[in-house]
């Protein structure tokens, strides 16, 4: 697979402190799938600095596109990168969502940067669904124009209530869950007690949610075993996946909860 | 006196024919398997595994990892397959690169490396034993068998009686001086040492004063130890004639030429894997080159070559 | 229950009052004087001054140091005036800051140990002493005092013996698991441990083939050590019940709160000074701030507060 | 002393590989004497690496500008420093060269950014003189526009002959030494060997030499004792000086050289 140094085509601020990265990565844009993510070498780190992981947004005509939040010493640097600087990549990495047969309704559920991989996936899904989208307030809403331009239905919370319903965005896939008669199928990228919440409500309601996992990395490429999940087995067991190999999508009744501590 | 324009860089470590003098370091670079889809890992000159004992083992609860400057500290707590998920599911991939395959082996007892070792013995493909003695010794206490010369030499003796595959001891870095225990496991059978392996370190996530490392301790590798190694390495080639694998921090030709001058005969690369996956292949041209620059004819004229 | 706006900032280091939990570390801020003239040297909570033997040293040839990732190698060599050149040329000048000296001590013998302690006794103003023990052995073939928990327990014990000063033993960061030495070294009659000095390492100019420093070999000391002296502070602070006083790779607030989170009673600034001669002054307003947000009434009950 | 943060007015590229970078740094820039340096912090190394000292250039109206060449990874970096970006500098460091009472006619003999300290230097003498002036090649010669404006005269040499006599600008010493009446005094700053050459001319002529050191150094401050050099004290015995705070200007009857190794 791939090691690319691509060029940064563009890098513009968006609300709430998000980024929009857009480098030219034809071999990896090419046979990117939805959910899967790139690895990415922080120009202006030390050289000895680990890679971050990012999940595909955008991946067409050979440009390839992030979406990323300043959280830490490497998105802050990163931050800081010029137009037709080269940054290196990995990737297309990990498996990606699967993009289904048309038989459910499709329910994308995101939180914060977590709506990024569920841009592309709109894109690729062979039905068109909603997309359930919260946040802490009103900044932290992201690609609404997005979904709006591929024809879905955005519905949005924020905890502030500065825009959308009141609240957590568990809040409106209840909702939702109830009101649709279509056999729903759902997708989440965000935070852990989300993807927990979206998990526990398909068992419970019998419909599939596809989640996608946010453990820290090292190789991003399934040699150190630095970001394994605990997942159950056909045969009744369970055993170690790799979130960046074997992930970082996971079907909800694959996934072994910890307890939360 | 022309040198040639192709040095030789074949090396033979302990009785391991190698193309080059570079391999990778034991559990960054998984089995081997996962990076031949991002590099050609036919060129490497063995492939070391991730350490193996004999029964499947689930490593630490997570997080595993954290960065630190110059480098990361790992608690990964050796999880892997066992020998049996070893031999099954990964040798017939690795014989198929047609490289030298070094595993990495450990336990927590001496029958335990003896009997790791004697199941590996006769794999085919399988080319020699790194023994991994910075893991805790259960019956001494927990303390762990690299840190104890005669413990050390106990492990190696173990190991040397039941198998006819080279035996690597991998030296731990938090000691004193590395003679007494480059000694100590030659004099106990091993045909090549490596060093080093992490240093234990410790993180704390001030804001929650809390370990960040759920094992609370982990392995310092990367930059930050590198010129640590490269003393140890030069004091076990002081003190022994055996071939020395040398590893720590390299992260790039540069690195590795220090180790070989100060007396190692290969190296491994560990933790830069993770960050470029073309290191290894960086460091064997750049060996190559430099001996080309320097007009040297092989490789084995840079081990040891420091002048004091 | 409203915080104090103003946290109890003071300390006692085994009987050193300190009236904040910073000081520097040896070697790193020459005689007090001379940074005095960049920084506000009164605002510390102690002075440490560079390793002092009984006659004068011309340390090590140049060169002494060399930049690595995350830090540098030091072979200075203790280079240094001697007892009586210490206290006439630097003594009046230190007392006038009001601070208290720690004195960093050195020998080759258990005697020079002992005599130097004597000398420094009763001189006005010396408020304790630091022993080096990561100096050679002349005796014991230049072994260093500071890798064998028996040798340290006699140096700490000689020096113990002449003094009435707190007696704080300096411990060496290359051994396999602190507590055995910070043990030996309390049973000796340590007031208060130091840890830890520089890591052994070396370098190679690949070019010239030589040791990049004079003295081949030196010590590593910057953020490359931060978490491996974290650890031994942990650890160390488990085994002892005396205040520690901890260093290795403070470069701001948060490796110094780190250390006081691990067990430590006080933190040394080194190598950051060298780069930054403010970091021991952001380091206590950093402190301070730290107890303010998180309401802590004193620095004290930082000290050992992990959650584990 | 101060500690500056200092803005970047203007960093521009000279001849072979030597940039000027002229910085705001008044509580410097003012107290500033010829031969003295600054100790810099590089925007964009990793923040624990050491600071790297630089000869004063020029010191005028709250201004203080260095001359520097590309030769390693610190240097390399502070290449890309942008205009308008702050450094951190410490200085006026070390003892500087000594203005004398204009009895003596100066010689000032410069090797590569050797030159810089001297031009700062000439322009404060209370006599003018003449600047002897070697390189490799042309491109090596620096600010000879500098000592013409000053209204002193150059003469220079480059190992390849590209510009002015063929060979070291010793020679240009001994030539201009021999036919010289004036009483001499020498003020040189670069290599080593050069350094050596001059002093050992000095005093066989029997007149003094002011050298300026070059050695690595950590703390700048005189902390540290890593730049030590061994000098005879006026009692016939030796000390360690350093280099940073003693120097890094010394006569050349002071410096014990140590034999070429
Ligand atoms: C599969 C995957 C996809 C991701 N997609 C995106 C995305 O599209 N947009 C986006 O903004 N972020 C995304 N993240 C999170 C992103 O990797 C982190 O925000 C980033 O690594 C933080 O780096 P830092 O140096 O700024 O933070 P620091 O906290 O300083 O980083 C320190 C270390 O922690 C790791 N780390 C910190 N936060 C996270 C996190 N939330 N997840 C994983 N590792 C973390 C870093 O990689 C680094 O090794 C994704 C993470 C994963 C695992
Ligand atoms: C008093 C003094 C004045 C100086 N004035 C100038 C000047 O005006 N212009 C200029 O271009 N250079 C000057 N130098 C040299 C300058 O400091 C080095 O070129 C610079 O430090 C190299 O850094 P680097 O990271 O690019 O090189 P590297 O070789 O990568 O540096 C590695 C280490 O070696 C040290 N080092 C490398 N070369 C030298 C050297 N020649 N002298 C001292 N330390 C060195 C660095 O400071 C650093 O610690 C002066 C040095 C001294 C001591
Ligand atoms: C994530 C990770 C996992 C490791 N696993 C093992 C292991 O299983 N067995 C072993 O002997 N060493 C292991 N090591 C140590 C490395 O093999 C190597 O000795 C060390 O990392 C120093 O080299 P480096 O600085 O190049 O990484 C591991 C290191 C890392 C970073
Ligand atoms: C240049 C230099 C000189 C030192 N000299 C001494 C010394 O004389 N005595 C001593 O006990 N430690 C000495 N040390 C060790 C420091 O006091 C300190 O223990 C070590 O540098 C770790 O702290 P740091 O990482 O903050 O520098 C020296 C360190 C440096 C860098
Ligand atoms: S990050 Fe290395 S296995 Fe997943
Ligand atoms: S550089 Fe520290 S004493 Fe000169």
């Amino acid at each position: 697979m791939p090691i690319c140094d691509a060029i940064t085509l563009k890098h513009v601020p968006l609300t709430g402190g998000y980024r929009l990265l857009r480098l030219q990565a034809p071999a990896i844009a090419g046979p990117a799938r939805p959910g899967q993510f790139v690895h990415l070498r922080i120009p202006g780190l030390e050289p000895t600095a680990l890679r971050r992981p990012f999940s595909i947004y955008r991946a067409e005509a050979g440009e390839l596109s992030i979406l990323y939040k300043r959280v830490g010493r490497g998105t802050e640097m990163l931050a800081t990168l010029q137009e037709g600087t080269t940054v290196s990549l990995m990737g297309p990495l990990g498996n990606g969502f699967p993009l289904t047969d048309g038989t459910t309704k499709p329910v994308l559920i995101g939180g914060g940067y977590g709506v990024a991989p569920l841009v592309f996936l709109a894109s690729r899904l062979p039905r068109k669904g909603v997309i359930l989208m919260g946040g802490r307030s009103a900044g932290d809403l992201l690609c609404i124009e997005d979904f709006e331009a591929l024809g879905w239905p955005v519905e949005t919370a924020t905890e502030d209530g500065s825009r959308g319903t009141r609240g957590y965005v568990t809040a409106l896939l209840e909702r939702h869950l109830e009101s649709t008669d279509a056999a729903p199928e759902l997708f989440a990228c965000g935070p852990d007690g989300m993807l927990r919440a979206v998990g526990a409500r398909a068992i419970a309601t019998g419909c599939r949610a596809w989640l996608s996992l946010d453990h820290h990395m090292v190789c991003g490429i399934g040699a150190c075993l630095a970001c394994i999940q605990k997942v159950h087995t056909p045969g009744g067991g369970t055993r170690l996946a790799r979130v960046c190999k074997d992930g970082p999508v996971f079907e909800a009744r694959e996934i072994v909860w910890k307890e939360p501590s | 006196m022309n040198a040639p324009v192709t040095p030789e860089m074949a090396v033979n470590v302990g009785g391991i024919a190698m193309r080059n003098p570079v391999t990778v370091a034991s559990g960054t670079f998984g089995y081997g398997v996962e990076y031949a889809e991002w590099i050609d890992v036919r060129r490497l000159g063995a492939i070391t595994v991730k350490g193996i004992r004999l029964e499947a083992w689930p490593g630490n609860p997570l997080p595993r990892h954290v960065e630190v400057p110059g480098g990361m500290i790992n608690a990964i707590g050796l999880q892997g397959p066992g020998v049996a998920g070893f031999i099954g599911q990964y040798m017939p991939r690795l014989r198929e690169f047609g490289v030298p395959v070094i595993v990495n082996i450990w336990g927590t007892s001496l029958d335990e490396y003896a009997e790791v070792a004697a199941r590996l013995s006769d794999v085919p493909g399988v080319s020699a034993l790194e023994i991994n003695v910075s893991c805790p010794n259960v019956k001494a206490g927990g303390a762990s068998f690299g840190t104890d010369p005669a413990a050390l030499a106990s492990v190696v003796a173990a190991v040397r009686r039941r198998t006819k595959l080279p035996v690597i001891p991998k030296l731990a870095p938090n000691v004193p001086a590395m003679g007494p225990f480059a000694r100590a496991a030659v004099e106990a059978g091993a045909d090549a040492l490596s060093l080093t392996n992490t240093i234990p370190a410790m993180a704390i996530d001030i804001e929650t004063r809390r370990p960040v490392l759920a094992n609370r301790i982990g392995g310092l590798s990367g930059a930050a130890i590198h010129h640590v190694a490269l003393k140890h390495v030069y004091d076990a080639a002081q003190a022994v004639k055996v071939p020395i694998i040398a590893m720590g921090g390299i992260f790039g030709a540069r690195e590795a030429i220090a180790f070989l001058i100060a007396g190692a005969t290969a190296v491994a690369v560990g933790t830069a894997n993770f960050i470029d996956p073309t290191t290894p292949l960086r460091v064997i041209d750049g060996i190559r080159d430099y001996l080309i620059r320097h007009r040297m004819a092989s490789v084995s004229e840079l081990t040891g070559s420091l002048q004091t």
